[in-house]
């Protein structure tokens, strides 16, 4: 049900009522407070709460039914899928971030995938000063990771000494914090205390990301088992899917499907 | 009579409320102990992963089905011993100052203080070991980044001062003061009379602070994950090198995995389990020989 | 008979908190004699016995007015402490042995002065212990703990615990109050043997040990010393009234 | 004398352990305040953590402005961490209320918004309610962004006042609460102090007593204690998966305030226990004699003579439990989940300050604000440190003299 | 002089662990009658004294052979602790007042079987005050706490709040060992007041007193009652050898 049948109106007056809450990825968080927030302004009925503990925690929470709806930032793999009805709400971006006084400012895939692989280990091979790369990733199963990992195109090959940071803050804080770093964080969440370096030539920007010039993006995923949903949840998906519902995408930093 | 027979009775009652809060908390506490053997031993019993490259792996990568955790019982115990090392010590003399030495005001402003310690979120304590401890670590190490086990080792001595201090604190203060009068009168100095007569007496006391500290140390997550750098593989061999300590590896990876990786994290929780047991039955022995008769 | 003043306490008055427990004592206490403090229940003979060796330092509210001379200089000024308490030997009224075993108990005071060797404080332990008239009772379980022990056999082994410092003076707060005759004999005996290179001091409830032993008697009450004289003089021949019914039991 | 300075030796190195002790503390407590102080304000305590947005029907009517305009040009009631006046204010008679153009930033956004900066007192405002007739409290600094389906977005003061002043009748205006607040976190945190405490004490303390004074001594009171002892190593995240496994899936609590206390109190249980019964040992067995001696029960002994002595052990053990409860955040994310809500039921789920405290760090990299909410912590742990001194203080009747 | 049978041990053995610490004790103690029990330290008075109000229950280690009738049923057996413990007072041998005023020390035991009128407890804790001989030094300091007196006073503390229970049997572990001799003195009139409506126990280490006060006297010597009968027949005219030694001083 990818296709919104467009016109929710904002002034329903058939209520709906119920609870939802949804939970999973916590890249999604943003969109999916402010969306939450608008639809139950629109359905003052409605409780509204989102739990941000993970991809895979949405997937269980989904198929579990502990979750009325779940979200994921990656694909879903096939023995995840079972019953689950997925609904592809947004994209977005991942930017490969390094320290502001970095003098690098763009790389190609291949030198990140070769620097993530341990391949290169010094800034001075990629056009940097002499120094080594200390290379910050995600945790695993994290679905940044998972979608950085697929489309850098080093999946499973990631230098035994790389730090590994648990959530887009910290591997923020980290590369902020130590002048050889680089790490990678969903362009949702860049912030000043890093710097987005290109990648093969193009900016890690939202418009890049629509364009698809800019290459790592993966999908924003919420799923729910059609057996156990109910019809608020599956209102608030709808409205999600609606220009209004991806404006709000919009404003928090994710990219309309539309 | 009938007095006495009712009061018997609601002796009875308020035994039997005891009872059922004892079995409330025994249960609730092997419950906890059930849940993580029956989860953690489930790969090894039905051979989804064995039980030997589990133990002496060196590297983790779930998406490979590679998951070996030996690097990680390293740096384990070598985080745990160096906080243990530079932690109790520090704890167990800061006790010694606030109930001995320092007098009742200064005393209770220290006693507050530390209170307060035990009160600070380990993810603030996470926070302060990223902004502070790993970079100072950094200007320092041979290494690229300040994650390390030292950065551990620091912030766990830390976290674990407030457990042991409160404890021992409290454990020195109820020694009887007899115990002290007769050492003064036999002519021994304040020190002496700490060392020799008052912690002996609240060994056990101090003992259980010990053990709940060391069990912090060994059971923090959140403050320990942003500091210790958590890579894939790797044994350290210096204390500049990261870590990956069993706890962060569950705490990063719970909230994603499934199947035999969702089980083997179990298992590493039963490795901790273990672990602590280990060490609680030797820190036993240890205060039972010394207790002697 | 013109031994040396060991102590000399000079109009001392002592306070727990607002209430005045001693009131204006002066006594002179010589070398090499036995000195008993008695007098009825909650006079302050403790508190001024734990003035001799500082023990009140340990209460927090005790506030402590006039002199207290030992050998001459005041045990109140700047002198050090540990050392006085090491020639100033103290057994308390109820007997406080340490939660350690029997041996640790007695090595514990010498241990404290630095003696190391094994074999001195062996035979440190052998010889207070039997002093103590606590050997044959104890020589097999040594390093029992020490609070199995019954409640004489504990104030037994304090005594032998305080011998064992070979303190110059010693302080005793009714010793004997917890043990039989035989013992308390024991115990007297050792006293008279002492005397001759020790200075003692005794509190005492029963009359006849302080007239069979002491050389000097005090008579407390209610805070102040009522008299303080030769022991015989005291119960033959007492210049206060007072004294006189507290000795015939005629008090109160 | 080698005693006196082997003395003075080892007093230096306690005083120095303590002097470690209290600067390791200073400089935490240091960092906390000067990364987080900035934050912290009465706005950052009594809003809500997101935005809520609504919409408020009511009417026009037109209310005069009754105060000078000096006093309503003063724009100082402005929280400039939060909204930066850019236009106004512009005084709106239909609806009894000055607007504003501000730069409006909270934790998650930054944007120019129209914002409420004085409202009169019977102004319509005031008397708003939602679409299902429940009445909206307006206040100040609340955000305006459209008004009978006329949005607001990309308009200057001026043409939004005019379209605003044009209506009449029935209004509908869509309004945004302002979010980049802690209230909710404080509330979900106090309920979770609560909680807990309220299972877990009376289940250890009372446990405890029944191990150390009415169990027989022997293998299964050991290997109780043993357990107990060797949870205390486990971290807190596995409690967490057995609070999901059980209370949240099994017993069907959801993820709510409920599960989260439960098992923050299974949590706190074996500390607890160690503590009391570690208390309770240490009071003397005369006292216990005495008492039998004199024909008291079992029971009258232990509440009238061995509780009220150890209430200094036992006080300890809930002042770290305190601190464990306020401090968890692994369980909790798993039990309570993240939601900046204030919990309405006990079925609700809601995010305690720790937990917001984490997930800006670990999702936004905020350490500014976690060191803010961190400060709050620490007010609210000295907070309840001092209560519960005072009410330990009061119970231990025996160590007042 | 046929007085009913109180207490009567049949056989008794008692361990500590491995340590037989009385040996077939076999002895009847009679109502209204002061019985003394002497013997030299660590003999097993104190031990035998405990088994009466089953306060060696509290002790993990002690096993008990034997039985002992009070009122004809076996207090070993089926019966209310409690209330033999109410109706068998008891005085330790080191003072242990509760840390809490010497009114609420007093008041306890009243307060535990339930009652509440304050008049009626003021009366009591100054009744037995009194006949403790306590009431005049602390009755203007009863909310004080009971841990600030004398050694003496916490004695004579407990014995108030032992009277105040109003117990058929008195138990009195050396109860005077810390006391002057007029303290003493009024103690032992007190005891041979209550006798009229008490069964009085006491262990004691001064022969003089236990000659004072007692109708039966029973020696012990190392977990042994060696011999128990009339007092003056003890102390004139004893049966065994080892008596005579003791009573005399010969001993040991
Ligand atoms: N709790 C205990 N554990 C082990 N042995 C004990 C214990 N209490 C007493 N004993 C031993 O039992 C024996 C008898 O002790 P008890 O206290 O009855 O002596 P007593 O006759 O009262 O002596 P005293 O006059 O010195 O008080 C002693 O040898 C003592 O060491
Ligand atoms: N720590 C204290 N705080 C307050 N008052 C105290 C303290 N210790 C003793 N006193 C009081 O001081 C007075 C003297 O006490 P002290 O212990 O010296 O008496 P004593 O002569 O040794 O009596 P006894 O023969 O009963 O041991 C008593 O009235 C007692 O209540
Ligand atoms: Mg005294
Ligand atoms: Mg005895
Ligand atoms: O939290 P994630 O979106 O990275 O799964």
């Amino acid at each position: 049900g990818c296709g919104s049948s467009g016109s929710t109106t904002a002034t329903t007056s058939d209520a709906i009522s119920g609870e939802i809450n949804g939970g999973g990825s916590t890249s999604v968080l943003k969109v999916i407070d402010a969306a939450g927030s608008e639809f139950t302004a629109l359905n003052p009925e409605v409780k509204f709460t989102y739990s941000g503990t993970g991809s895979s925690d949405g997937i269980k929470g989904a198929t579990a039914g502990t979750y009325s709806f779940g979200c994921a930032s990656r694909d879903l793999k096939t023995e995840e899928k079972g019953s689950l009805t997925e609904l592809v709400f947004a994209f977005d971006g991942i930017a490969v971030v390094v320290n502001p006084a970095n003098t690098v400012t763009n790389l190609t895939t291949e030198q990140v995938q070769k620097i993530y692989m341990g391949e290169i280990t010094n800034w001075s091979e990629v056009g940097g000063a002499d120094a080594p790369i200390v290379v910050v990733s995600r945790e695993d199963g994290s679905g940044t990771r998972g979608a950085f990992e697929e489309m850098v195109k080093f999946e499973e090959k990631l230098k035994p000494d790389a730090t590994i940071k648990e959530g887009n803050g910290n591997v923020q804080s980290t590369v902020a914090g130590n002048e050889n770093s680089i790490g990678y964080v969903s362009l949702t969440f860049v912030d000043k205390t890093v710097k987005a370096i290109d990648i093969d030539g193009v900016k890690a920007t939202v418009d890049n990301v629509k364009n698809k010039t800019y290459k790592i993006s993966r999908p924003f995923l919420a799923m729910y088992d059609k057996s156990k949903v109910d019809d608020a949840t599956l209102a608030f998906l709808d409205f999600l899917m609606t220009k209004d519902g991806q404006a709000i995408v919009e404003e928090h930093g994710g990219i309309s499907v539309l | 009579m009938q007095a006495i027979k009712r009061k018997k009775q609601q002796e009875k009652i308020i035994e039997g409320f005891f009872l059922v809060c004892a079995f409330v908390a025994v249960v609730s506490v092997l419950a906890i102990t059930a849940f993580v053997f029956y989860n953690g031993l489930k790969p090894f019993i039905s051979n989804s992963y064995p039980l030997w490259n589990f133990l002496s792996g060196v590297e983790w990568r779930p998406g490979s089905n590679m998951y070996g955790i030996f690097y990680m019982i390293v740096g384990s115990v070598f985080a745990t011993l160096g906080a243990i090392l530079i932690g109790v010590p520090i704890a167990i003399l800061t006790a010694v100052f606030i109930s001995e030495m320092a007098g009742s005001r200064v005393g209770k402003i220290i006693r507050f203080a530390v209170e307060l310690l035990a009160g600070i979120p380990s993810v603030l304590y996470g926070v302060f070991g990223l902004g502070i401890i790993v970079p100072y670590v950094l200007k320092i190490s041979p290494m690229a980044q300040g994650e390390s086990l030292l950065s551990t080792i620091l912030v766990l001595a830390i976290m674990i001062l407030p457990t042991v201090v409160s404890i021992s604190e409290t454990s020195i203060s109820v020694v009887p003061k007899a115990y002290r009068e007769g050492s003064y009168a036999l002519g021994a100095s304040k020190i002496q009379t700490i060392f020799k007569v008052v912690l002996p007496a609240a060994r056990s006391g101090i003992m259980t602070g010990v053990i709940l500290g060391i069990g912090r140390a060994i059971g923090e997550t959140m403050a320990v994950m942003l500091v210790c750098g958590n890579p894939i593989a790797g044994i350290p061999t210096s204390l500049f090198d990261q870590v990956r300590p069993l706890t962060t590896n569950i705490a990063l990876e719970m909230g994603y995995a499934s199947g035999v990786h969702q089980e083997l994290l179990y298992s590493t929780g039963v490795v901790l389990f273990i672990f602590i047991m280990l060490i609680n039955l030797i820190v036993n022995k240890l205060v039972k020989a010394k207790v002697g008769s | 008979m013109n031994r040396n003043i060991k102590f000399n306490a000079k109009n001392l008055d002592l306070y727990y908190g607002d209430f005045q427990a001693l009131k204006s004592i002066n006594m002179e206490i010589r070398e090499n004699e036995v000195t008993a403090f008695i007098g009825p229940s909650g006079c302050g003979k403790s508190t001024f016995l734990r003035c001799l060796n500082r023990m009140n330092d340990l209460i927090d509210s005790v506030k402590i007015k006039g002199e207290i001379l030992f050998d001459e200089k005041d045990i109140n000024g700047d002198i050090d402490v540990i050392n006085l308490r090491t020639r100033v030997g103290m057994v308390f009224q109820s007997p406080n042995p340490f939660p350690m075993s029997i041996y640790e108990n007695i090595a514990y005071g010498p241990k404290c002065q630095g003696m190391k060797d094994k074999s001195k404080l062996d035979a440190i332990v052998k010889e207070s212990l039997m002093k103590a008239a606590l050997w044959d009772e104890v020589k097999d379980r040594l390093n029992k703990s020490a609070l199995g022990m019954s409640g004489g056999q504990q104030q037994r082994l304090c005594i032998a615990r305080t011998i064992a410092m070979n303190p110059e003076v010693i302080l005793m707060d009714e010793p004997t109050s917890a043990l039989d005759p035989i013992a308390t004999a024991k115990i007297e005996d050792l006293m008279s043997s002492l005397k001759k290179d020790y200075t003692i001091i005794i509190v005492t409830h029963s009359m006849q040990q302080a007239g069979r032993i002491s050389d000097k008697t005090a008579f407390f009450l209610m805070g102040e010393v009522i008299e303080f004289n030769e022991t015989p003089i005291i119960f033959t021949n007492p210049n206060d009234k007072r004294t006189e019914d507290y000795i015939t039991g005629r008090f109160g | 004398m080698s005693r006196s300075i082997k003395d003075l030796f080892v007093k230096g190195i306690i005083y120095l352990a303590t002097g470690i002790t209290l600067s390791v503390l200073l400089f935490i407590i240091g960092f906390i305040f000067v990364q987080g102080i900035g934050l912290v304000n009465w706005d950052f305590l009594t809003r809500d953590f997101n935005e809520k947005v609504g919409y408020a029907f009511t009417e026009a009517k037109d209310v005069p402005l009754s105060i000078d305009e000096e006093k309503l040009n003063d724009i100082n009631s402005l929280d400039n961490r939060y909204e930066t006046a850019l236009e106004g204010p512009i005084y709106i008679e239909n609806i009894g209320a000055a607007i504003s153009k501000v730069a409006y930033k909270n934790h998650s956004t930054e944007r120019e918004q129209i914002v409420v900066t004085y409202l009169e007192k019977d102004s319509s405002l005031q008397s708003a309610i939602d679409s299902t007739g429940v009445e909206i409290k307006i206040g100040p600094d609340y955000m305006l962004q459209s008004i009978n389906g006329k949005d607001f977005t990309d308009l200057s003061l001026d043409e939004v006042a005019e379209t605003i002043a044009a209506q009449s009748g029935e209004l509908k205006i869509k309004i945004v609460q302002p979010g980049g607040g802690i209230k909710s976190n404080i509330i979900t945190t106090l309920y979770m102090v609560l909680l807990s405490l309220l299972v877990a004490l009376p289940v250890g303390i009372f446990g405890a007593i029944y191990l150390t004074e009415y169990a027989k001594p022997g293998k299964l009171v050991n290997i109780i204690r043993f357990a107990a002892e060797s949870l205390a190593g486990i971290p807190s995240i596995i409690f967490g998966l057995f609070g999901m496994a059980f209370f949240v899936v099994a017993l069907n609590f959801q993820i709510s305030l409920i599960s989260g206390s439960l098992t923050v109190a299974v949590i706190l249980l074996p500390v607890i226990i160690r503590s009391t019964e570690e208390a309770l040992k240490t009071v003397p067995m005369a006292f216990r004699e005495g008492s039998l001696a004199l024909g008291a029960t079992k029971l009258q002994t232990i509440f009238k003579v061995v509780l009220p002595c150890a209430v200094p052990g036992i006080a300890t053990a809930v002042l770290l439990s305190i601190g464990r409860v306020v401090g968890e955040s692994a369980a909790l994310l798993l039990t309570a989940g993240t939601v900046a809500q204030i919990p309405g039921t006990l079925f609700s789920p809601g995010s305690t300050l720790t937990v917001q405290a984490y997930y800006v760090a670990k999702e936004e990299g905020n350490i500014e604000l976690a060191c803010a909410v961190g400060i709050v912590i620490i007010v609210i742990v000295i907070v309840l440190n001092i209560l519960s001194r005072i009410t330990s203080d009061k119970l231990d009747v025996f160590n007042k003299k």
